[in-house]
């Protein structure tokens, strides 16, 4: 097997005495979705960002694609080919969709210290902004404001916003929290479409969305990884169930 | 295919239409003045338009990057100074003095823009016009070139020998040419891949580092750039009082400038132009019809904030716009 | 330079730090519960001083005015809110910016037409009026040391109210996260405005303070307004600890400076270029000190959290 | 209203324009700074032009006067733009006033070359009495110099041997300096430079009495002035050093001083207790007219105005003939309330300069009141430097 896109070594968050990440190492291969599940308060959300670069770690190494990130920052982790969605809806509002999809295609497309030209004529990031915005079904919506969209919307525009910028690596931070049923299965089916053309490490509460989707589970409880493997693995371990899906109620 | 733009403000329309008119009106200005007999006017309005340089440079990091500088008079301040020293030196050479100043200028916003986009917010305010009083109180110590009372210049700059800015009307224009120069490039820099960093960190700083941006770098660009144009303003300023003094950089004129963005709305380019109109005019309207005019213009001021939300640019938007 | 000479020194900084917390603290508190950016605290300041001067002509009493003075910094500041600062909470910073500089406007021409332009005065308290013999010839007045312990009562008496009591706990809680406090059912529009006329009281107090040693004029409240935003900038805004580590730190560091400043030049410039760079370098002084706080610590030296 | 109408007009770009008639009366333009702390000394200047103008019915040298007043507001653009305005849309025919140099320097200028009669009743910078010199600019003050010289020339006659020197740290203060080492040959043992608007000067009292000199010398105008002279009387200093002033103790800061200032030293070159027949009128009719105490800069401003009454009236109204106006102006063929007063060849006065200190009147106003005359028939340094005759 090739080496894993991303590999953790001894991660360790603290805030203060809390601790958040807790020495924690795992691995994600290239070309899987790889789910990340935990009860509320893991460190599932801390951990998204100390892989993104968002928050810098206490201690351990992040390398992706062969090289340690760890000391980059985020924008130059994105370069690399390392998008992420946000739990909290992170979009410019006054930017309407096309724009808040076509500025993140303007990122990965040449230099941005261009001064005089109007960006809005740019058929090649119009282009791309309007492709990734029909893969999330989106497509009718390009010309609305993005703070005027629905909130599933919104989440979906974070998938299209990450997927022009074409990574190798895509981190979901709970793509469908607060979406309805409709949308979720929408955005599932959207997943499914990228299988294979990318990595995924998707964090989600929707044990249906992650149990159809996921190739790989890692249960995150206090920081650890506690339990790793296939779906049917996880589903099956007592440990998972006692500490996590048993408490849940779910499947 | 024409997407729509990235900017907040109005219509295309009004965008175009209300700067239009006014740099028709501005370009009327001599011709009027000189029928009705009141050469005055032209040069009260020359410093208008010289203050409205100033006030679009800093509209374009306030209104779409959100970076409030309180000490954008520093940079009237230093090209004037680049202007006035070269004088006293004998350099008359617009040519040279004026690519001086907006370096000078640039360089002292690209230093200072360094340490000062570390801090956000009020912080960032605050440690700009830590910078501007600094530029101030180092002014006012040069006693090779006035101190405090400032440097009287015994002329205006010179081009290639020629003299184009001795006369004020031709003054006028050269500096209605620079105001016209420097809101295009405005306008073209914030519809620009540029202009949209810029803008899109304003709106959410945390997106645009997370599809690849360095906003710190952007930021700085822009910050130079403002100063730049602020630079060519003091330069003007210098030449059309033929005098630079310190006063140029005090804190109350950044308040001033920031004063003249807010009340001509924000954000719009065109709105900066048209508060430095309204302030400098009421101003000079109201002192001469009597001396306690701040009693009337404070007053002005508070009812604009809470009537015309966004300005004076959003109030003629709203009822001359085509949107 | 005598060892006597510093301590005066040090005092004098005190003293004018003293007397910049009690501004800075109205202006933090304003700034950090309500996230309103207040410009005409500095003509508050200045009220202060000019309603002593009239309540002094009145009573030909110093104290007697200090209590006027007070009562009607409060009424006017609770005025103004009501007027003008009410409807601006829910706006953008830089709308607050131009109507509270209307304020300042209106309010620097208002006491020039009421009170005019001459500076004026009135006297130190008798009861304070004595010096304490510092140096030979030289004494320290005894109105100053008062103000320092005036300040320094002012500061714990905050500091009491911010922390022991509910008002207080509703601030704090407000200073870190606004949202919360209203979450919380509290009335936050009274809230507000017990802190907005508070804030007032507490600058009108310094400007009553300050007019036996300073001369009360139109705009006297300006320079003190961006002393005042240096200091809770420094000390990291919303935050009283810090607006009072802050204000002692410039009251020093400014005072010293002027002292000082000169002089270490004169030991390696020549005098004529020590006098020309001396002063200079002292009068940025402070501003030298906040760009290098903030280069190290771009939130100030007391963050609020959450912020 | 109708100027507002007009300037609104103009500014509008739609101005119809009121050209001026020759059947208009006089017009002179004040510039004077109305704004800010130092507003007070604007306002006595004014008071003091306006009171003369109000004493000849209107009217200045035969002729109808009208005045407009700008407020430069401590900006020289602010001046320059203005002044362009008294110029070019009020047409008048004299400018008057200037408070400071700085705004001085800014519309001296436009003024002098658009050939309009200047006349300072204030700002005395250096440059303007030497080297450039103008027959169009006229001062009813001084030079800033002698002001100071005064001090020097009176601590060097009393045989002082230790100053101390504290002025703002700016050109003023440091002319100020100059001014005041032309004359005193005894040790200073240091010269001090505080920031232009410092309001506690604790930190230099301190170092005052660190250094135990036998006189201290400052130059604080406005604000800065009334915080020194309160300060140094509460810590006690005025019982050890000899307080010597210039433009610092006058009446524009007795009121806020009072008693505190009371026995200070000053220099001027007019008090209101000198002793003409012209001073004593302008005196009681400035006090019945405003109820304040009028300062040198009153009195400079009534000068001025009755310097442009000679004038005027010596060319029987008919200002088409500058060389005839400036020849008359040079004459100051007036009564001045200073007593002694010709124009030397840089159009600055020879005149007299007095020790002078705080006193309180029998009626409970604070004034200044002459101790000694230091100075007869003085003339400034850089006149010689004019090339004008």
């Amino acid at each position: 097997m090739a080496e894993p896109i991303l590999v953790l070594e001894g991660l360790c968050k603290a805030y203060g005495a809390l601790t958040v990440t807790d020495n924690l190492s795992m691995a994600v291969q290239a070309g899987s979705i790889h789910a990340l599940i935990g009860p509320n308060g893991a460190g599932k959300t801390t951990l998204i960002g100390q892989v993104s670069g968002q928050i810098a770690p206490d201690a351990g190494r992040i390398r992706f694609a062969g090289r340690d990130v760890t000391d980059l920052p985020m924008h130059a982790r994105c370069r690399r080919g390392l998008a992420r969605s946000f739990q909290i809806t992170t979009i410019l509002p006054r930017f309407t969709a096309l724009e808040n999809v076509a500025v993140a295609a303007q990122a990965h497309d040449g230099h941005s210290f261009r001064f005089l030209r109007p960006a809005a004529a740019e058929a090649r990031l119009n282009d791309a902004a309007m492709q990734a915005l029909e893969t999330v079904g989106l497509g009718d919506r390009a010309a609305i404001r993005a703070g005027a969209l629905s909130h599933g919307e919104k989440r979906q525009l974070e998938i299209a916003i990450a997927l022009v910028m074409k990574p190798t690596l895509l981190l979901l931070d709970e793509p469908m929290a607060g979406t309805g049923h409709e949308e979720s299965e929408r955005l599932v089916a959207t997943l499914e479409a990228l299988r294979g053309s990318l990595t995924i490490l998707l964090v989600e509460h929707d044990m249906d969305a992650v149990f159809a989707l996921a190739d790989r589970i890692s249960v995150l409880v206090y920081g650890r990884v506690i339990a790793e493997g296939a779906p049917d693995e996880i589903r099956a371990d007592p440990e998972v169930r006692s500490a996590y899906l048993g408490e849940e109620g779910a499947p | 295919m024409s997407a729509p733009t990235a900017e907040p403000a109005g219509s295309t329309g009004v965008r175009w239409s209300v700067p239009l008119v006014l740099l028709v009106l501005l370009a009327a200005v001599p011709a009027v003045a000189n029928a009705a007999d009141m050469g005055f006017v032209t040069s009260l309005a020359t410093r208008i338009m010289i203050y409205a340089i100033a006030a679009v440079s800093l509209d374009l990091i306030l209104g779409y990057g959100a970076m409030v500088s309180f000490g954008h008079a520093a940079f009237v301040g230093i090209g004037a100074y680049a202007v006035g020293i070269a004088s006293a030196h004998d350099q008359w050479n617009a040519a040279v003095t004026f690519p001086v100043a907006i370096v000078a200028a640039g360089a002292f916003a690209l230093l200072t823009g360094a340490i000062s986009l570390r801090t956000r917010g009020v912080y960032f305010i605050m440690i700009t016009l830590a910078f501007g009083q600094m530029a101030y109180f180092t002014a006012s110590s040069l006693s090779d070139y006035g101190g405090d009372d400032g440097l009287t210049m015994w002329g205006r700059s010179e081009l290639f020998g020629t003299t184009p800015f001795e006369d004020d009307t031709a003054f006028y224009y050269v500096v209605l040419g620079c105001l016209a120069g420097c809101f295009l490039f405005a306008r073209a820099v914030v519809g620009s891949r540029f202009g949209r960093v810029i803008a899109g960190v304003r709106e959410n700083r945390l997106r645009m580092q997370a599809v690849g941006f360095n906003p710190y770098v952007y930021q700085l660009v822009a910050y130079a750039i403002a100063g730049m144009m602020a630079g060519l303003a003091g330069a003007l300023l210098a030449n059309h009082a033929e005098f630079v003094s310190p006063s140029y950089m005090a804190w109350q004129r950044s308040g001033e400038l920031i004063i003249m963005v807010v009340l001509g709305g924000m954000g719009t380019l065109h709105g900066a132009i048209l508060g430095a109109i309204a302030y400098l005019t009421l101003e000079e309207v109201l002192s001469h019809w009597t001396e306690h005019w701040r009693v009337i213009f404070g007053p002005l001021l508070i009812l604009v904030v809470l009537y015309a939300r966004g300005g004076l640019g959003r109030l003629i938007g709203r009822s001359g716009g085509d949107g | 330079m005598t060892a006597t000479l510093v301590a005066v020194q040090v005092l004098n900084g005190l003293q004018l730090g003293v007397l910049l917390f009690l501004v800075a603290a109205g202006l933090t508190l304003v700034f950090g519960v309500m996230d309103f950016i207040n410009l005409a605290h500095g003509v508050q300041y200045m009220l202060g001083a000019y309603l002593a001067v009239s309540f002094y002509g009145l009573t030909g009493n110093f104290f007697a005015a200090l209590v006027l003075a007070l009562l009607a910094a409060l009424a006017f500041g609770l005025l103004l809110e009501f007027l003008v600062f009410r409807h601006l909470y829910d706006r953008d910073h830089l709308d607050q910016v131009l109507a509270t500089f209307g304020v300042i406007l209106f309010l620097n021409e208002g006491v020039r037409i009421v009170w005019g332009a001459a500076p004026l005065s009135y006297p130190i308290p008798a009861l304070l009026g004595g010096t304490i013999p510092l140096m030979e010839g030289f004494g320290y007045p005894i109105y100053r040391v008062a103000m320092i312990l005036a300040g320094l009562a002012t500061a714990v008496l905050l500091w009491v109210v911010v922390t022991r009591t509910r008002v207080g706990m509703l601030v704090r809680a407000g200073a870190t996260n606004p949202r919360m406090v209203s979450a919380l059912g509290v009335n936050i529009r009274r809230l507000f405005m017990i802190v907005f006329g508070f804030g007032a009281m507490l600058a009108g107090f310094a400007g009553v303070m300050a007019g036996p040693i300073l001369s009360v004029e139109p705009g006297m409240g300006d320079g003190v307004l961006i002393l005042a935003f240096v200091v809770i900038v420094i000390g990291g805004i919303g935050s009283i600890r810090g607006a009072f580590v802050a204000a002692l730190l410039i009251g020093l560091v400014d005072t010293l400076g002027r002292s000082f400043m000169t002089d270490i030049f004169k030991a390696f410039l020549a005098p004529a270029a020590a006098n020309q760079v001396g002063p200079a370098i002292a009068s940025m002084l402070i501003y030298l000190l906040m760009a290098g706080v903030l280069f190290f610590r771009p939130s100030g030296l007391f963050p609020a959290a959450g912020r | 209203m109708r100027k507002v109408l007009t300037a609104a007009l103009v500014a509008a770009g739609v101005g119809m324009g009121f050209a001026a008639n020759a059947a208009e009366p006089m017009k002179i333009g004040m510039m004077l700074t109305l704004s800010g702390p130092p507003a007070v000394l604007g306002k006595h200047i004014r008071d003091g032009f306006q009171l003369f103008v109000d004493q000849q019915g209107g009217k200045l040298g035969g002729r109808d006067v009208e005045i407009v007043v700008a407020d430069d507001e401590l900006k020289p653009d602010v001046a320059l733009t203005k002044v362009k305005g008294l110029l070019e849309r009020d047409k008048v025919d004299f400018v008057a006033g200037v408070v400071f140099s700085n705004i001085l320097q800014a519309i001296y200028r436009p003024v002098t070359e658009s050939e309009t009669f200047l006349i300072g009743a204030n700002a005395g910078t250096s440059t303007f009495a030497g080297k450039g010199c103008s027959p169009y600019f006229f001062s009813t003050s001084w030079q800033n110099d002698q002001i100071h010289e005064v001090m020097g020339k009176y601590a060097q006659d009393k045989g002082f041997k230790s100053a101390f020197l504290l002025t703002p740290n700016y050109q003023a203060g440091k002319d100020s300096v100059a001014g005041f080492k032309r004359h005193f040959k005894g040790e200073v043992v240091d010269e001090v430079y505080t920031k232009l608007g410092n309001l506690d000067f604790s930190a230099e009292l301190a170092k005052i009495a660190a250094a135990k000199p036998e006189v201290v010398f400052t130059f604080m105008p406005g604000g800065m002035g009334v915080n020194l002279v309160k300060q140094f009387k509460q810590a006690g200093l005025d019982k050890s050093v000899t307080f010597l002033s210039a433009f610092t103790v006058d009446e524009t800061t007795l009121p806020a001083t009072k008693d505190d200032a009371v026995g200070l030293f000053s220099s001027s070159q007019w008090t209101p207790d000198l002793d003409n027949a012209a001073n004593k009128a302008f005196v009681e009719a400035f006090e019945a007219k405003y109820g304040y105490v009028p300062s040198l800069y009153a009195s400079q401003g009534f000068d001025a105005a009755q310097l442009i009454d000679s004038a005027v009236r010596a060319v029987k109204g008919d200002l088409s003939d500058k060389k005839a106006v400036g020849a008359a102006l040079k004459k100051a063929d007036f009564a001045s309330v200073r007593g002694d007063f010709k124009y030397n060849t840089n159009h600055f006065p020879i005149q007299d300069y007095y020790l002078v200190k705080a006193v309180k009147r029998a009626d409970g106003m604070y004034a200044t009141s002459v101790v000694e005359k230091v100075f007869d028939d003085y003339g400034d340094v850089y006149a010689s430097e004019c090339k004008m005759k």
